[in-house]
């Protein structure tokens, strides 16, 4: 079985200043995996070197087996990588219908079945996205992201600044997702929340992974190590 | 019976027909953190924006110090000795982190209208926001411009020039949001300690800090505060579990 | 004064302001939607009704003159967009005015080398040429043509802007470009689409004012400002509200010219009057921006960001 | 640091630079360099006061010709009375630049208040526009206002004067506007270094935030905006002797564009950029204006590439980067 | 030793044309004459004053120039010339001639080869009685020129008028005054809107369906925007000192000779720099520059084939000349104008009176 995406040892620079070391990270199709680390570790960068959002120094980037290191970050989405960044980026001046179809893709996924995936979306249609409270910012990012039909869906901090009820819709939500065989990619905080989704752990110190290997495989070590919990 | 520092009598503000804060009131006293929790969009950044003075209220009044200050400006407010904190970080991106934190001190001393002395060579200033620094764990990144700080280490700055105000009250908005695990337990250990030095608002959705810290709790949906009381009080009050906290707890 | 004179300004100035409305509306496309100043407008402009005279000279007919403004105007806007502006989404406005600032220079002494220094002739087309009777006044029917196509263009970019999926890119990409090309989006591509397009507009404005008005060098810089004008009052990205704006200037000036002198010689003879009023009248619709900004600092129709 | 050095080197080689060839030019006896030299030193004042709006404070000022063009009329209409005897409100006329230099500014100055207490309530393009709009008015007021020339403009017929100094020699002339060019720099150091100059520059940066701490922006921007007029008012004045004539052309939109130019061009906010962007927008025409009827079309492109591939100016093409500590 | 004549005029920007045509006509003269007497530099002054002024600094302090010419416009002429004539060196205008170097403010380094601003109008409002018309509307632009148009205008006008309109200096859009006129019941209409303006305005006015009569000087009728303005200008009566089909021997070699170097007729601007040019020659030749009150005299005697047939200068230094009335017509399908009247004979303005110079 080929891994859906591949990133192998690369370097990635702000400038002049080096974020990532030599990163590893592969994704099989089907599977959950869980970025972790402190703060400033390059999850988020790992995740723009993967979207093609940022150069990559050095090392390669394969999704579906093909090498998408030089391909514009536009190619590398109509491949089949949805994002839902960090910080929702939802089109504040667009309605949230507007933002569901501004990029869609066809598939399964359609304004009618993102809209019974989120009912809350479907009674603020017509609602300016900047006025929507957080939470619904963060349902209309993923389905915008569902929108483009993508094989591999990810996800850099989707619950950040959420109400306790809203997180736990929102975790129920990509449970779902995965149970119908989606391959998600996810970065959060709350470790807690994401070990009963994530198969697989991939843990960064200084922009290169240090651990790998299946959820239940961290110990509190681990955690106290390099997450500081 | 001590005088509340700050005091928010039916407070309302709508945004067309949206009611953003309906009539709210609301009291924080001398030495105490009273936390407001409420779900996505209930009005909390609302409410510190109508006592930072960056939002009018429709209707209702401040009380600072024993003083009505809901016509003032936000500068105004400020040199009262209101310190905030923002949400989403709201820092002077090409300034270092010293120079961030001797805005707030040349702010507190009130003397802006000065054209002749240089300011980054005077030794007192310096060495007084390098001491702020160190208190909030800054101490080795004094000269790094605040826009290549990492998004922790900007919120603590946040933290540092509102320290350097000496307020008289602080509002922290979310401070804890896009933190790790580490910085929580640290910013928790020292929100404790600054309390005594003056009471804090605090906004946060993280209820592992919340119930750690708040000494009383204030629940704000759609606007309104449906209940009020202790850690205790709040964690078994069936409304809140249904609006805000879930099932979860 | 009599109601036909008051009706026919009324109609001018309505008709001013289509005209206005027509020279801004790729401003507003390029300016409200990508977020670009563009200080060349006004030679895009110039260049549309430069290249429609000469081939309304050479071929003898204006509508094939129209077609070769526009597709000039269009082809110099993509160049540029490719060539320059491509670089300047990320930079801040400052860069954005001293690139475009060059801009003009490049593309006015380009022009004059290309056709001379003196001005050019573009008629009005055959079929537009003459008055209709309009009842109280008799009316240029190329001001009603103008008329026509001022509205044809303000409806066709609000649909495009408003109810198609590529202006629901568009506007996607002004609030977050990066985004919306990690959704899969080839906003570069379609940057030069609309860049071209707003070009395209201010090339169709330059050939069709060019006919009732001199097409000359430097033609395009007095309409470059009062585009400014017109959109900052209208509020920035609203369509609608260039539509507006651009009617109260059209009126606002040309009532103020006419009236203004009026009533300044009900207490100056008639020679200072006139002279005081038409001082007044040339700064109204500039006294009228900056009382509209004073009470609203986003214009009239703010977008909400 | 070596950017600072590079820097410090950088603007002692314009400092002198601006001397030092007017001064050859003195000894070899080329007045028209001389002339060229003060013209740079008056663009380079000029743009010292927007820089201050702009550079430090972020305003935008489209309008800013406007106080360079009254500065010119105070010494146009001070020397025409002087000349012929009239009063104005009242008031003799004077053809002391010690009397009028200050003058010129204070006009400038109260105009920029006036034009300032509006327009600062607006931000962005908004402010740009609404700069623009007042300065549209009271260009269109002097070009139609028949007293002092209305389009045709005043002429000087003689320079004003100052105590010592035969202001009619291009040398003495030049060394005045010099020595007035480096004191404007110095204040404008002196006021990006001080408590005013931090708080100014971190409202271009956050309004909000410097609020929140308690300093009212809307005081610092107005202040701010008015210093800077005044020594744009100056440099129109001296502009003004120069010409040996005032111009409401001085007030176009093109002549605020014109110095905005000088400002991105020389490098935004820095302390020498103004004099980088005059000597090279006043060079370009000199040199090349000489040779070719389209030196415009040159001029376009050589800013064009500036902007493209030299970001930040020459200045930052030189020393790099600037950090505020 | 040639005597360097420094020419600054507009050559960039939008009334390049103007600039374009003194340059090529005054470097014609040159030519023909086949004189040597002048070294001629030529530069853009961008239709801004500072720049004229600059530049004259500069062709009088480094190129050693000692007479200079050919700026266009009044405003750049005001800023030019005292500064010039103070340091003795002589300057000849070739065309703009603003009052307050006509009057009180004469010089005698000054030399006007063209007309003072007011006569051109002035010619208008004598020939306008000569037609008939009774009551006229007026209109110019809010600008000091425009204003001493209508003043002069007024000045020989007998009949009444039935409005008077200031419009904003570079106006596009005239039909606010366009509906003016047609409510006025005026029976005839002046107009001075020179450049751009005019060419718009008289679009305009074609289109409008009003039809009254346009009386004009000649600045917006002049070759150089004919083609532009296009059939809407025919029939326009215009007033200046010269016209292409003057039937003198100057002329007609200038007129063919023009045509021949540039494929284009000349303008009044190209004339009036033609004669400029010849009134140097023809001073150089008589006296040495270097001894100035020779070479003053040998101006004022104007000995020179003027293409404007006579021409002599009054006390001030500015012309006493012909004012002719011309009209647009189309020969060979180009617009051109021809004379069909004489305003003023032997006109001088009113301005030489309060000259103090003999
Ligand atoms: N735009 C930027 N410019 C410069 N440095 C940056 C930029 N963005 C990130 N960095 C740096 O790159 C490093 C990795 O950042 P990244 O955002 O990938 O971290 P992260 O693991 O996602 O952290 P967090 O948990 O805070 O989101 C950090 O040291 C950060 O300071
Ligand atoms: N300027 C505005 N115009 C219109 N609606 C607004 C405006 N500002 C806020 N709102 C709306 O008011 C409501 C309250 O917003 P507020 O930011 O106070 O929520 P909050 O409680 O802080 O939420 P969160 O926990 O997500 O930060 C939201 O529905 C928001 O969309
Ligand atoms: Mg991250
Ligand atoms: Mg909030």
């Amino acid at each position: 079985m080929t891994a859906l995406a591949e990133v192998e040892g690369i370097e990635v620079f702000y400038g002049a200043s080096q974020a990532l070391f030599g990163m590893d990270l592969t994704i099989q199709p089907g599977e959950a995996v869980a970025l972790m680390g402190r703060n400033g570790m390059g999850k988020s960068t790992t995740i723009r070197a993967l979207c093609r959002m940022q150069p990559v120094a050095k090392g390669s980037v394969r999704f579906d087996g093909r090498d998408i290191t030089a391909l514009p970050s536009f190619q590398a989405a109509r491949l089949g990588i949805g994002l839902v960044p960090e910080g929702r980026r939802c089109f504040a001046t667009l309605t949230v219908t507007e933002n569901l179809i501004a990029a869609a893709r066809p598939g399964q996924w359609t304004l009618e079945t993102v809209r019974a995936f989120f009912p809350r979306l479907a009674e603020r249609s017509a609602q300016q996205a900047s006025t929507l409270s957080g939470g619904e910012q963060q349902m209309l990012a993923i389905g915008r992201a569902l929108m483009t039909n993508p094989r591999l869906l990810i996800l850099d901090e989707a619950t950040e600044g959420l109400a306790p009820v809203i997180r736990a819709e929102i975790w129920a939500a990509i449970a779902r997702l995965k149970a119908q065989g989606q391959s998600i990619l996810i970065v959060d905080k709350t470790v807690k929340e994401l070990k009963p989704i994530a198969d697989r752990c991939v843990v960064l110190e200084r922009g290169r992974a240090v651990w790998t290997g299946a959820t239940t495989a961290i110990t509190p070590e681990i955690e106290q190590r390099y997450l500081g919990i | 019976m001590v005088d509340p520092v700050l005091s928010l009598s039916h407070l309302s503000k709508s945004f067309g027909a949206l009611k953003a804060t309906d009539d709210v009131s609301l009291t924080l006293m001398p030495g105490e953190i009273h936390a407001l929790i409420g779900p996505n969009g209930a009005g909390k950044s609302t409410l510190i924006g109508q006592i930072s003075g960056r939002i009018a209220p429709d209707a209702g009044t401040i009380t600072f110090k024993g003083r009505d200050i809901t016509g003032l400006s936000v500068a105004q407010r400020a040199r009262l000795g209101l310190g905030r904190s923002f949400q989403i970080s709201s820092l002077i991106p090409e300034y270092s982190a010293r120079r961030n934190v001797m805005l707030g001190l040349q702010a507190r001393q009130g003397h802006s209208f000065r054209f002749l002395k240089p300011v980054m060579h005077d030794r007192r200033l310096r060495d007084e926001a390098e001491a702020i620094l160190a208190k909030v764990g800054l101490a080795g990144r004094a000269s790094v411009p605040s826009a290549e700080l990492s998004h922790g280490e900007r919120r603590l700055l946040e933290i540092a020039v509102a320290l350097a105000l000496e307020p008289a009250c602080f509002l922290l908005d979310e401070p804890m949001a896009g933190m790790g695990a580490e910085g929580v337990g640290a910013l928790v250990d020292f929100l404790r300690g600054l309390k005594a030095q003056a009471p804090i608002l605090l906004i946060e959705h993280d209820m592992d800090a919340v119930f750690a810290l708040a000494d009383r709790l204030s629940v704000l949906v759609y606007g309104r505060i449906i209940a009020s009381g202790s850690v205790e009080e709040i964690r078994n009050d069936p409304a809140v579990r249904e609006a805000y906290l879930g099932d979860s707890e | 004064m009599t109601a036909a004179l008051l009706f026919e300004q009324f109609l001018n100035g309505l008709q001013f302001g289509l005209m206005l409305f027509l020279m801004s509306a790729g401003l507003t496309l390029v300016f409200g939607v990508m977020g670009l100043i563009n200080l060349a407008h006004g030679s895009l402009f110039m260049i549309g009704a430069f290249f429609c005279a000469a081939a309304a000279g050479l071929t003898g007919n204006f509508w094939l003159g129209l077609a070769a403004g526009m597709a000039a105007a269009a082809a110099a806007g993509a160049l540029i967009e490719v060539t320059v502006m491509r670089r300047l989404y990320t930079r801040d406005h400052l860069d954005q005015v001293l690139a475009t600032f060059a801009l003009i220079l490049i593309l006015s002494e380009g022009t004059k080398i290309l056709f001379g220094p003196f001005p050019l002739y573009l008629d009005v087309p055959p079929l537009l040429t003459g008055t209709v009777d309009l009842g109280l006044t008799p009316y240029p029917l190329y001001r009603l043509a103008l008329i026509v196509a001022g509205i044809g263009v303000a409806l066709g970019l609000w649909l495009l802007i408003g109810r198609t999926r590529l202006g629901i890119r568009i506007r996607a990409g002004e609030n977050d470009r990066e985004m919306i090309a990690a959704l899969g989006v080839n906003i570069r591509a379609l940057y030069t689409v609309v860049f071209a397009l707003g070009a395209a507009l201010a090339g169709l404005a330059g050939a069709l004012v060019g006919a009732v008005q001199s097409v000359q060098v430097g033609m395009g810089e007095p309409v470059l400002i009062l585009a400014f004008v017109v959109i900052v009052i209208g509020g920035i990205g609203s369509i609608r509200g260039a539509m507006v704006g651009a009617l109260l200037v059209g009126v606002i000036d040309t009532m103020g010219r006419f009236l203004l002198p009026q009533v300044f010689a009900l207490f100056l003879d008639p020679s200072k009057a006139s002279g005081a009023g038409a001082a007044l009248a040339s700064i109204l619709v500039y006294l009228l921006m900056a009382l509209i900004l004073v009470i609203r600092p986003k214009g009239l129709f703010p977008v909400h960001a | 640091m070596p950017d600072k050095r590079r820097e410090y080197a950088l603007n002692a080689v314009l400092a002198l630079g601006l001397l030092l060839v007017p001064l050859w030019a003195y000894w070899a006896g080329s007045p028209f360099t001389i002339t060229v030299f003060t013209r740079i030193a008056i663009f380079a004042l000029a743009a010292v006061g927007l820089n201050i709006a702009l550079g430090l404070g972020g305003m935008v000022s489209f309008g800013h010709a406007v106080y360079f063009g009254v500065g010119g009329y105070v010494a146009g209409i001070a020397a025409q009375h002087a000349f012929n005897g009239e009063t104005f409100l009242g008031i003799a006329g004077a053809n002391q630049m010690l009397i009028i230099w200050p003058v010129a500014m204070i006009a400038a100055g109260l105009l920029a208040a006036v034009i300032g207490a509006f327009s600062l309530r607006t931000s962005g393009i908004f402010f740009i526009m609404i700069t623009l709009a007042f300065a549209q008015m009271v260009y269109y007021f002097a070009i139609s206002w028949p007293t002092y020339g209305g389009e045709d403009g005043l002429p000087i017929y003689v320079r004003n004067t100052f105590p010592g100094l035969n202001t009619m020699r291009p040398w003495n002339l030049f060394i005045l506007c010099w020595c007035l060019l480096m004191l404007a720099i110095g204040a404008f150091a002196l006021i990006r270094a001080s408590r005013f100059g931090a708080a100014l520059m971190a409202i271009r940066q956050n309004p909000d935030r410097v609020a929140a701490v308690g300093i009212s922006p809307f005081g610092i921007k107005l202040a701010a905006f008015v210093i800077s007029a005044m020594i744009t008012g100056l440099a129109g004045a001296l502009m003004a002797d120069l010409s040996r004539f005032a111009s409401p052309a001085a007030m176009a939109w093109t002549m605020s564009g014109e110095l905005i130019v000088i400002i991105i061009l020389g490098g935004t906010g820095r302390l020498f950029g103004p004099v980088a962007g005059a000597a090279v927008l006043v060079g370009f025409e000199v040199i090349f204006g000489g040779m070719t009827e389209h030196w415009r079309l040159w001029l376009g492109l050589v800013l064009l590439l500036t902007v493209l591939f030299a970001r930040g100016g020459i200045v930052t093409l030189i020393a790099g980067r600037e950090r505020l500590g | 030793d040639p005597v360097t004549v420094g020419l600054i005029t507009t050559l960039s920007g939008g009334g390049a044309g103007l600039g374009v045509d003194v340059r090529d006509a005054f470097e014609l003269a040159l030519q023909m004459a086949g004189s040597d007497a002048i070294h001629l530099v030529v530069e853009d002054d961008g239709q801004r004053p500072e720049n004229a002024v600059q530049i004259a600094d500069r062709m009088i302090q480094s190129e050693g120039a000692q007479i200079l010419t050919g700026i266009i416009w009044s405003n750049l002429a005001m800023a030019v010339v005292p500064a010039v004539t103070a340091q003795d060196v002589i300057y000849v205008s070739p065309n703009a001639g603003p009052s307050a170097l006509a009057g009180a403010g004469c010089t005698p380094n000054y030399f006007n080869a063209a007309y003072q601003n007011d006569t051109m109008h002035e010619a208008a409002g004598q020939y306008a009685n000569t037609l008939g018309y009774q009551n006229a509307f007026i209109m110019a632009p809010n600008y000091p020129a425009g204003v001493d148009a209508l003043t002069g205008f007024k000045r020989y006008f007998q009949g009444t008028l039935a409005g008077e309109v200031y419009t904003q200096l570079g106006q596009t859009d005239f039909a606010a005054e366009i509906a003016q006129i047609r409510a006025s019941g005026a029976d005839s209409i002046f107009i001075f809107e020179p450049g751009g303006m005019g060419i718009s305005f008289m679009r305009q006015y074609a289109q409008s369906g009003v039809d009254l009569p346009i009386i004009s000087a000649a600045f917006t009728f002049s070759q150089d925007v004919l083609p532009a303005v296009g059939d809407a200008a025919l029939g326009v009566i215009n007033t200046a000192e010269w016209s292409p089909d003057m039937d003198n021997e100057a002329n007609v070699a200038f007129v063919a000779a023009f045509q021949e170097a540039y494929g284009r007729l000349p303008s009044v601007y190209a004339a009036q720099s033609f004669d400029t040019a010849n009134l140097i020659l023809s001073a150089l030749a008589a006296a040495d520059i270097s001894d100035l009150e020779a070479f003053r005299t040998a101006m004022r005697a104007a000995d020179f084939d003027s293409v404007r047939g006579s021409f002599r200068f009054g006390n001030n230094q500015h012309p006493i000349q012909n004012y002719y009335a011309r009209e647009v017509v189309s020969v060979d399908g180009v617009l051109t104008n021809r004379i069909v009247g004489t305003a003023f004979e032997d006109h001088q303005d009113v301005y030489a009176a309060d000259c103090a110079m003999e």
